[in-house]
């Protein structure tokens, strides 16, 4: 009884988590702000869907599944990736290098950090 | 088992990846092994030919299930004729293509070709619908790759229309399936005719939509109007030798309709009456005329013989289209034939725009003018239909054939001035090409002016072409003996045909062989 | 709400997915095109699913432990055999547009007519 | 039971996410809003899809949702790297 | 000599002119003869039997499933027609060998004339209608090549075009008409359908089936109104013509007129239309050929006219008239040839054919003159001469014959004719060669040599003897040829001879040569009142009508063909839902069987963000990147839905296969515009969108309709459920039905795959081959692009991913065959894995790691998957069976292997190899110099810092 | 050894990939195991080419401590933020921007590091300095960004740096 708590428990959880998160995206009302809600779904709501699913194929099911582990993981490994890459489209296309913080002893944060193009390369150079 | 039956598949789907992984960059030896495997299915299509024409109907279970469970390949008169047609056709286009030197024009031909052999074989040989689909696209897929062959700016966009023409038409296809299946719940063709002729009769509308729809698709293969559009720009904007090839392919529509239209849907089976009937003639005789239209109104050589072959198209399913044994015997006969001259003036045409550009204007005198211009005119009596190559003689069995058909005057009249309007562009071309250009001396210099840049940089790419060595006349000649032999030996090659109708129109044999058992 | 049934749900989604494909097929550029034909797709892909009837849990893998019931197989094979060709088709068909517009700097889908002057007829 | 219920609440909170997450795609001004959207509708559409592996009791729905938080990414980045560098291949 | 061989030979003998020609122009021209004499000898071998009355017959089946059979029979008639062809042949042959001139390419001549040669005895042999119509329609052929032969010449090249067209179109009317008297006689064979009259005469189908025939004849006779072919046919080299024209192909008509005679002729209708037809051709052509100032021109509507009359005569339908319809054959072939071969040598010698520059060649080339003087006079009808006989017959008959009631129509307008045929008959003596020598023709003529004159003057002789002794030379070969043509009946009575008494056919010949006379005087008044008169010129017409005819074509042909692939698409849409309509209307439904299944909320809001997502995709299918998005939405659910209802096979697949075609769309979209512009106009835009929801409310109708139904009969698949682990090994049917039952269908689906990858790769060459390379090569990104291709944080995120995906791509592939999975999505999932890297790193860096030849991919996948199909052979059975069993390793557990495994692995490397080297090609697009990086990542401080210490180390 | 080292070039790859593959099937057998661990020598193989430095871990201990404090960081910060998401108006929030020096110089590091800002609710890792010496740090809400920074150095890349370098 008590597992089956726990598991409405962490579904319940999940949910909510998972509704803040959507809902911070359409709440707040700045782009870099918004990237933060996600996160939200991504841990404690997919997380709590995964530990709600771990505990139920245990207690209910009455075999030992870890596999959501693996969605877990993956998750952790992926989710800081898209945060950057959506931050970064912000960066390329909102921001200047003035209207960020210093960049440290680097003076220039990557995004910004255009070499100029080439001189156009000649035709008969031969492909690698 | 004879395991006969498969070997036309897998031999090509065996050498074409042989091909790409061990001998890619040996031009030489690519050439040897797929003319090797080339010669070898012809072989293989005579031993099936020899087999069939027994009028014994062979199954090959694939793996070992049998119908209507697995998929089954069914060898029959017809099927064997096709095949055998196919890979003759394909022997002496690969020596064209050899000699010509297309070949080398672009990458991976000779794997491509040989899935497209493939893909054709297979879908003559298969006695499965979603098997016939997965054919058709591995024929239409290596089909897309050998029409972009050496790619062009032209090319490529005829390129992506006939792509996407054609996955609509496939589309179409999953369309059709997927209503057969759900209304019949199989999908092996003998197994279709068995339950077909069971559907009750007050619930038939769906059936018949889907018999359409997969009428349809064929008649999009076979480019009947007005599902013929994809045809004159892709042929005409293919290399030439590919849209000889092609020829055949415009068969596999024909085919498909004739195999289910027998088998399946056929003329007695009361749920789907007068689905084909109803516009098929129509429309075969429309598609006839077009075709001849556009012979007369090209003014590019692989426009003429596309449209050409569409006249074919037109005459093959009007024969078709009569559903009797007489008109499937006639249409047979003269797929024989059409396919080979369509593929000869398509080889002709493209030693024509190979020497001096694919408009049909006068231009400086080109080199074997004499010996094309002969080439040229056999081409186009065979391709008109008059006398005395192999095309006459189907096209009068055609009409013999319809000669109790209700549209009988149409038919005849629609056949007879379409062959008349096909001769005098014929004539108007050949002049054009071969006899005006005598009136041009060497310092006239070319006539046109080129329409834009692109194509006059294909003309300089043109002009430093090494000139054709011999074979590609002996793969020329070899189709034309093709034509002279179906004209000498008209009496055995019509028996042949009729055994064959006769055999299409007995489906009980058919199905019993794939199923062992009778249509209750 | 008597159409919120699965059968209609499905029905309608096959129904705007090939409406929307046929729209954008007829579209004059390549690329609307393509898209046109993903839609098609996944229209004509629902559709043969369909034709097996719907089912809800009940998949195809059998089960050694319990009598329960199968949706039926077989158009779900051919759904995948369809869904793997038209992903060979769809790569082939963005390539040759895109050969097509490298060539031609211009991604009509129509063909330029050029119909040639006419010469002096023979 | 419980569990049944908080399922069913879970169920309806995702499934409200992702009616939240395709408001913001179609409606998003910005393409990074509509990316990170997308995104978000992909992890709500594995949640979503666990669910129903508890609902039912049954562990083959399970592969989806791992094939989605492995692959789910690629496309996102691939969208934001065409923003970014126009090629996402090079 | 066989019937048989005599039609071969000049066939057989074609080849040897043109072969020859390089032995020279004798050798050429001596094959060529050789070929025509033995044919005539195996004929004239025949003569006895004939003038006995025989028939010779010979046959054999050709085509019989259609009648038409190689009969062939030699009667009075053919044997008629055959010697004039095989005999003025040879004539012919040798004047041509001196008349064409060194430029000439006389192999072809020679060969293209054998041609003509054996398909007109083919038609005069032929006892098979469909055969004669093989050997009809290569007259035109033969003589389209002919005709044509001086190519640099318009006039030959256009001439040829006409006579094809006209003689063509008749011919293809004609076999019209010979498939209707085959079914109305019941066979094709001539000797059956000669036994036939009443049947076919009573036959309502009698009358198209004359018109059609008569349609052939006509045009091929050059009978008014298609006889203005032959007067342009004259371009050709006057060997030619004056065999084309004389002897042979104008003939052919004639000659099938006769042949037909017997069951055609003798009704109103064929009195009506061929007489009539014939009479005004012979009028006009009489009246035009006065006023002609070519040689060849005259003599062409001279032949016109002569034409006419014998058609009247055959029209008469009486069997006297028929009897003067072959003997009037016979004299017009002996002198026109000469008349022909005459002008040719005139032409030859003075370089011109025009009249008017002309006259005074008596005293040049007497020979020549006495020729030609003598073959007009019998063109003109004067006696002793052989034309003098038969037109005297011809007008006894017009006197006899009523038209529409009137006894003065036909021998008015005969008589008409003949004058106006004398009278040009004495221009062309009296314009050419009486009068004054003059000094200004264009070369100064002679005598040509004896090969050149012996011809005509061998043709001239039998004028004269004909003429003097009709009856003895004449008389048996007219009443064998003329007993053939009214059909074995009884010959009327007539008499081959110069003086049949005062008859009023005497008067009007002599009414008709002094006549003739007279206008002759009036040459200069009257050719200027005919040149003042209007009057359509059929060249002129005919070419705008060819001119129209074209381009009438082209218009059809570019208009609907205008490479409007949107227009395409729309007929064939319409086309399709009007004919599936069309099928569902024409069908019965019944009341659905099936219960609707109820859904929970949360379906419904999948199946909204479906549609909002699709609806969306139109909305905004401009905005490219954006619409991919959408569609990602929509692949999304798609997938979802698959997995609900119970597909989670499906479900796998479309994800993956969603996110490499998501890649592939990008990479081409960064080529390509971002944006497509609004073209259509908005009713195009509200058409289309017609059309559409037209098709996806049929679609949605059909889909639902199938759904709510159970049919009769139970599903295949039946089997399947009940045999995939017993027979397949496996639990999961999909993987089983895929691997196994319907193997085969997936080893036609790698092919496919397969296929993509090569032809994306050949694609590929052959882009970067052309000029498109140099513009690759120097582009400019068209949107800013950012500082850091290859992030750091991308970059150790996808390195630690690779080896989990890659076991994640194993699990799947294993166990595909008991649960969803299976190597086509392990294969996606495998490549995927190195997408990502290639994402992350670049691709010249990833693809150097890992140096994989992906056409070896492609191509040991699809040979694995065949050689495990192949290896079933082994055991016996055939391709595709698999097999399956379960091993016990101590101290393993039992493991099952299968060979739809080792199927699965040639599945798994089709698939990666497929989408690696399409993902290739794309990347070679993108390539430019300096892209490719020695690092995987740009930003590594590790490295960075590393080798700056080092630097400092170094500087200091 | 030599040879033991050309057998598994990647002892904890080979390790970690076995357990994967039994998390994966979730059936707790020898074959489960052996085939396990047989992909475990195969992929790490194939692999390696991509991964051309290898990783070093300086503690690994210290992982399991780093992760647990992550843990317990994720659930409270998902309830501040869910509070402030929820319940804070837009206008009263103060996002913002921080610059965090990076001591850490190990991409792996870094990495990690950046991962944990971002999958910590309230702080997304927007991007690195041109050199790598920084990171651009995103705030939902932070009055005191400097705070943000000093908790990130002091409470992850402490950590780390003891971990990996
Ligand atoms: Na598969
Ligand atoms: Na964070």
């Amino acid at each position: 009884m008590f597992f089956e708590y726990l598991i409405a428990g962490f579904l319940v959880m999940a949910g909510l988590f998972g509704f803040v998160g959507s809902f911070g995206l359409l709440k707040l009302n700045d782009p870099m702000s918004r990237l933060h809600a996600p996160t939200k779904a991504t841990t404690l709501g997919v997380g709590g869907v995964l530990l709600a699913s771990m505990l139920h194929g245990v207690v209910v099911e009455g075999h030992l599944s870890l596999h959501e582990l693996m969605i877990t993981l993956f998750l952790f490994l992926t989710a800081p990736v898209t945060a950057l890459f959506i931050a970064k489209v912000h960066i390329h296309r909102h921001e200047t290098k003035t209207s960020l913080p210093k960049a440290g002893e680097d003076g220039i944060w990557a995004t910004h950090n255009v070499t100029e193009t080439k001189e156009a390369p000649a035709e008969d150079q031969q492909q690698g | 088992m004879n395991h006969f039956l498969i070997a036309p598949v897998v031999l090509p789907a065996l050498v074409a990846p042989f091909i790409i992984m061990v001998v890619r960059h040996h031009m030489d030896l690519t050439r040897i092994f797929s003319l090797a495997s080339t010669v070898l299915l012809v072989a293989i299509s005579l031993v099936l030919a020899a087999q069939a024409s027994t009028g014994e109907v062979q199954v090959y279970e694939l793996g070992n299930w049998s119908a209507p469970f697995g998929i089954v390949l069914v060898l029959d008169r017809l099927s064997a004729l096709m095949v055998l047609l196919t890979s003759v056709l394909a022997l002496i286009i690969n020596l064209y293509v050899i000699g010509s030197g297309w070949d080398k024009r672009g990458a991976n031909f000779h794997a491509l070709f040989q899935f497209q052999l493939m893909g054709i074989i297979g879908a003559f040989l298969t006695g499965d619908a979603f098997n016939l689909f997965v054919f058709f696209e591995v024929l239409l897929i290596a089909s897309y790759g050998l029409m972009i062959h050496s790619g062009g700016t032209r090319r490529f966009q005829a390129g992506v229309q006939y792509v996407v023409y054609n996955l609509l038409g496939s589309t179409l296809f999953l369309f059709a399936l997927g209503t057969l299946y759900s209304v019949t719940g199989t999908l092996n063709m003998a197994d279709l005719a068995v339950r077909v002729a069971e559907i009750p009769a007050e619930d038939t509308a769906l059936l018949r939509v889907g018999a359409v729809m997969l009428l349809l698709v064929f008649a999009i293969k076979a480019a009947v109007i007005p599902l013929h559009f994809w045809l004159p720009a892709s042929y005409a904007n293919a290399p030439l030798p590919i849209a000889a090839l092609f020829a055949i392919m415009t068969k596999v529509g024909a085919y498909a309709i004739l195999r289910m239209y027998t088998l399946v849907f056929g003329p007695d089976v009361a749920s789907t009456e007068g689905l084909a009937g109803a516009w098929l003639m129509p429309a075969a005789l429309v598609t006839l005329m077009i075709g001849a239209i556009g012979v007369l109104g090209s003014y590019r050589v692989g426009r003429l013989v596309a449209f050409g072959a569409i006249t074919s198209m037109g005459t093959l399913l009007t024969a078709i289209a009569l559903f009797s044994p007489e008109g499937v015997a006639a249409a047979l006969y003269y797929t024989l034939h059409s396919t080979l001259a369509a593929a000869f003036l398509f080889l002709v045409a493209d030693l024509v725009s190979e020497r001096q550009g694919i408009e049909i204007t006068a231009q400086r005198l080109m080199p074997q003018s004499g010996l094309i211009a002969v080439l040229f005119f056999t081409g186009a009596i065979a391709m008109a239909g008059m006398p005395p190559l192999s095309g006459f003689l189907g096209k009068l069995l055609v009409l013999d054939a319809a000669r109790d058909h209700d549209l009988v005057w149409w038919i005849w009249g629609t056949i007879l001035i379409g062959s008349l309007i096909t001769i005098l562009g014929m004539a108007r071309a050949g002049s054009l090409l071969f006899w005006k250009s005598h009136s041009i001396r060497e310092t006239d210099g070319p006539q046109e002016t080129q329409p834009y840049e692109e194509e006059a940089n294909e003309q300089d790419e043109l002009q430093q072409r090494p000139r054709p060595a011999a074979l590609p006349f002996v793969a020329c000649f070899a189709l034309l003996s093709g034509l002279i032999l179906l004209t000498v030996f008209a009496g055995p090659a019509s028996h042949y045909a009729e055994a064959t109708a006769a055999q299409l129109f007995a489906p009980e044999i058919y199905i019993k062989a794939v199923l062992g058992k009778v249509t209750p | 709400m008597g159409f919120l049934n699965i059968e209609f749900l499905v029905a309608s989604a096959v129904g705007l997915l090939t409406a929307a494909g046929i729209y954008l097929i007829l579209r004059r550029r390549t690329f609307p095109v393509i898209l046109g034909l993903s839609l098609l797709t996944y229209g004509v892909n629902i559709f043969l699913f369909a034709t097996g009837r719907l089912m809800v849990d009940a998949p195809p893998i059998l089960n050694k432990y319990a009598e329960v019931p199968y949706t039926d197989p077989l158009p779900q094979a051919l759904v995948l055999t369809a869904i793997v060709i038209s992903f060979g088709m769809t790569a082939v068909v963005v390539m040759i547009a895109l050969a097509a517009y490298l060539s031609a700097r211009d991604d009509k889908i129509d063909m330029p007519h050029h119909p040639e002057d006419e010469g002096e007829d023979a | 039971m419980i569990i049944t219920y908080a399922t069913l609440f879970a169920f309806v909170c995702f499934a409200l996410a992702i009616l939240m997450n395709l408001w913001k795609i179609i409606s998003a001004a910005e393409i990074a809003d509509r990316i990170l959207a997308l995104d978000s509708m992909f992890i709500n559409a594995l949640a979503l899809m666990v669910l129903y592996g508890i609902a039912l009791g049954s562990e083959i729905y399970f592969e989806a949702s791992l094939i989605i938080a492995m692959l789910g990414f690629v496309s996102t980045v691939a969208y934001a790297r065409f923003i970014l560098r126009g090629n996402i291949i090079e | 000599m066989s019937l048989f061989l005599i039609a071969a030979l000049p066939f057989l003998g074609a080849v040897f002119p043109a072969l020859l020609i390089r032995a020279g122009r004798n050798a050429s021209a001596s094959a060529a003869g050789l070929t025509s004499f033995l044919a005539f000898v195996g004929l004239m071998l025949h003569a006895p039997a004939i003038f006995r009355g025989e028939v010779i017959q010979v046959g054999v089946d050709w085509l019989p499933a259609l009648g038409l059979n190689a009969n062939f029979f030699l009667d009075g008639l053919g044997f008629l027609f055959a010697s004039m062809i095989l005999g003025i042949g040879l004539l012919i042959i040798l004047y041509a060998r001196f008349y064409l001139s060194r430029e000439d390419p006389m192999g072809q001549f020679y060969t293209y004339l054998l041609l003509f040669q054996g398909a007109m005895v083919g038609i005069v042999l032929s006892d098979n209608i469909l055969l004669l119509l093989v050997f009809w329609e290569l007259t035109s052929l033969s003589s389209f090549l002919l005709i044509g032969y001086w190519k640099h010449l318009p006039e030959g090249r256009q001439g040829a075009r006409m006579a094809l067209a006209v003689t063509g179109s008749g011919g293809l009317a004609m076999i019209g008409g010979m498939m209707i008297l085959g079914n109305i006689a019941g066979s094709y064979d001539l000797s059956v359908i000669l036994q036939n009259k009443d049947l076919i005469q009573a036959s309502p189908l009698y009358l198209p089936a004359l018109i059609l025939i008569l349609l052939g004849c006509f045009t091929k006779s050059a009978q008014f109104p298609f006889h203005f072919w032959l007067p342009h046919a004259m371009a050709a080299p006057t060997p030619v013509s004056a065999y084309l024209h004389s002897a042979t192909m104008v003939k052919a008509g004639l000659f099938l007129m006769a042949r037909l005679w017997p069951v055609l002729a003798g009704t109103p209708e064929w009195f009506y239309i061929v007489a009539t037809t014939g009479l005004v051709t012979m009028t006009l052509g009489a009246v035009i050929a006065l006023f002609k100032d070519d040689l060849k021109s005259l003599l062409a509507f001279s032949t016109v006219s002569h034409l006419g009359l014998i058609t009247m005569l055959l029209g008469f339908g009486t069997k006297i008239a028929a009897v003067t319809a072959v003997f009037h054959i016979i004299n017009h072939a002996t002198f026109k040839a000469a008349l022909f071969m005459s002008a040719g040598i005139v032409d030859h010698e003075a370089h011109t054919r025009d009249i008017k520059r002309l006259g005074g060649l008596r005293h040049l080339m007497p020979v020549t003159a006495t020729i030609a003087i003598v073959a007009a006079l019998s063109m003109a009808g004067v006696p002793p001469f052989n034309g003098f006989l038969s037109k005297e017959m011809m007008l006894e008959e017009t006197v006899h014959t009523l038209w529409g009631g009137s006894h003065y129509v036909v021998p008015g307008l005969a008589l008409l004719a003949a004058l106006f045929s004398a009278a040009y008959s004495f221009r062309f003596i009296g314009h050419v060669f009486l009068g004054p020598i003059r000094n200004d023709y264009p070369a100064k003529p002679h005598d040509p040599g004896f090969g050149m004159w012996a011809g005509p003057a061998f043709l001239v002789t039998l004028v004269v003897l004909i003429g003097l002794f009709s009856a003895k030379l004449a008389g048996p070969l007219v009443a064998v040829a003329a007993g053939a043509v009214i059909g074995g009946a009884e010959l009327p009575y007539y008499s081959l001879k110069l003086w049949h008494g005062l008859t009023p056919a005497l008067y009007m010949s002599g009414v008709a040569v002094v006549g003739g006379l007279l206008l002759v005087k009036l040459h200069a008044p009257l050719i200027r009142a005919w040149n003042a008169a209007p009057r359509p010129e059929a060249k002129q017409i005919f070419d705008a009508l060819m001119r129209g005819l074209t381009k009438l074509s082209q218009l059809i042909t570019d208009g609907l063909h205008n490479g409007a692939i949107t227009r395409y698409a729309f007929v064939m849409m319409l086309f399709i839902i009007g004919i599936s309509y069309y099928a569902y209307a024409s069908g019965t439904i019944t009341a659905p069987t099936r219960e609707v299944q109820s859904v929970g909320p949360i379906t419904v809001i999948a199946w909204f963000c479906l549609i909002v997502a699709t609806l969306a995709v139109v909305a905004k299918h401009r905005q490219r990147q954006l619409s991919l998005v959408l569609i990602g939405v929509v692949g999304l659910v798609v997938s979802l839905g698959f997995n609900y209802l119970s597909a989670p096979d499906l479900a796998l697949t479309q994800l993956s296969v969603e996110v490499v075609t998501m890649v592939l769309l990008l990479l081409a979209l960064n080529f390509m515009p971002k944006d497509s512009p609004i073209e259509a106009p908005m009713w195009v835009r509200l058409r289309d969108g017609g059309i559409a929801v037209v098709g996806g409310l049929g679609a949605a109708a059909l889909i639902y309709a199938l759904m709510l139904r159970d049919f009769a009969l139970p599903s295949i698949s039946e089997f399947h459920l009940a045999n995939s682990y017993k027979g397949g090994g496996g639990t999961n049917v999909v993987n089983v039905i895929l691997v196994d039952f319907r193997g085969y269908d997936t080893f036609g689906e790698i092919i496919v795959l397969g296929i993509a990858a090569l032809v994306i790769y050949a694609l590929t060459e052959a882009v970067l081959g052309s000029r498109v390379r140099a513009y690759l090569l120097n582009r400019k990104p068209d949107m800013p692009q950012d500082g850091d291709a290859h992030p750091m944080m991308m970059v150790v995120a996808t390195r630690v991913m690779m080896p989990l995906a890659l076991m994640v791509a194993a699990y799947i592939f294993f166990r595909g065959h008991n649960l969803p999975g299976g190597g086509f999505i392990a294969g996606l999932i495998a490549a995927i894995a190195l997408l990502m890297q290639y994402m992350a790193s670049g691709f010249s860096w990833a693809s150097e790691r890992q140096r994989m030849f992906y056409h070896g991919t492609i191509g040991s996948g699809v040979l694995i998957a065949a050689a495990t199909g192949l290896g079933s052979w082994f055991s016996g059975s055939p391709f595709l069976t698999s097999a399956f069993g379960y091993l016990h390793w101590s101290p393993l557990e039992e493991f099952e292997w299968a060979t739809a495994a080792l199927f699965d692995l040639g599945v798994f490397l089709a698939v990666v190899g497929a989408v690696l080297l399409a993902l290739e090609s794309l990347a070679r697009f993108a390539w430019q110099p300096g892209m490719s990086s020695e690092h995987a990542m740009d930003i590594n401080p590790a490295r960075d810092d590393a080798a700056e210490a080092a630097e400092a180390k170094g500087e200091a | 050894m030599r040879l033991f080292r050309r057998l598994l070039p990647h002892p904890i790859l080979t390790l970690l990939l076995t357990l994967t593959w039994v998390l994966l099937t979730s059936t707790w057998t020898l074959n489960s195991l052996v085939f396990g661990f047989l992909l475990g020598l195969l992929i790490p193989f194939l692999t390696q080419p991509y991964w051309p430095q290898q990783m070093r871990l300086k503690n690994p201990l210290m992982i399991i401590e780093y992760i647990l404090i992550v843990l317990y960081d994720i659930v409270v910060a998902n309830l501040v933020v869910a509070r402030i998401v929820v319940f804070k108006p837009n206008a009263k929030r103060q996002p913002a921007w921080v610059a965090v020096p990076l001591d850490l110089l190990t991409p792996e590091a870094i990495t990690v590091l950046a991962g944990t800002i971002t999958m910590t609710p309230g702080t997304v890792s927007a991007d690195v300095s041109a050199e790598g010496h920084a990171l651009l740090v995103h705030c939902l809400d932070a009055p005191d960004p400097n705070a943000v920074r000093d908790e990130i150095k002091q409470r992850y890349e402490r950590r780390l740096k003891e971990i990996f370098e």
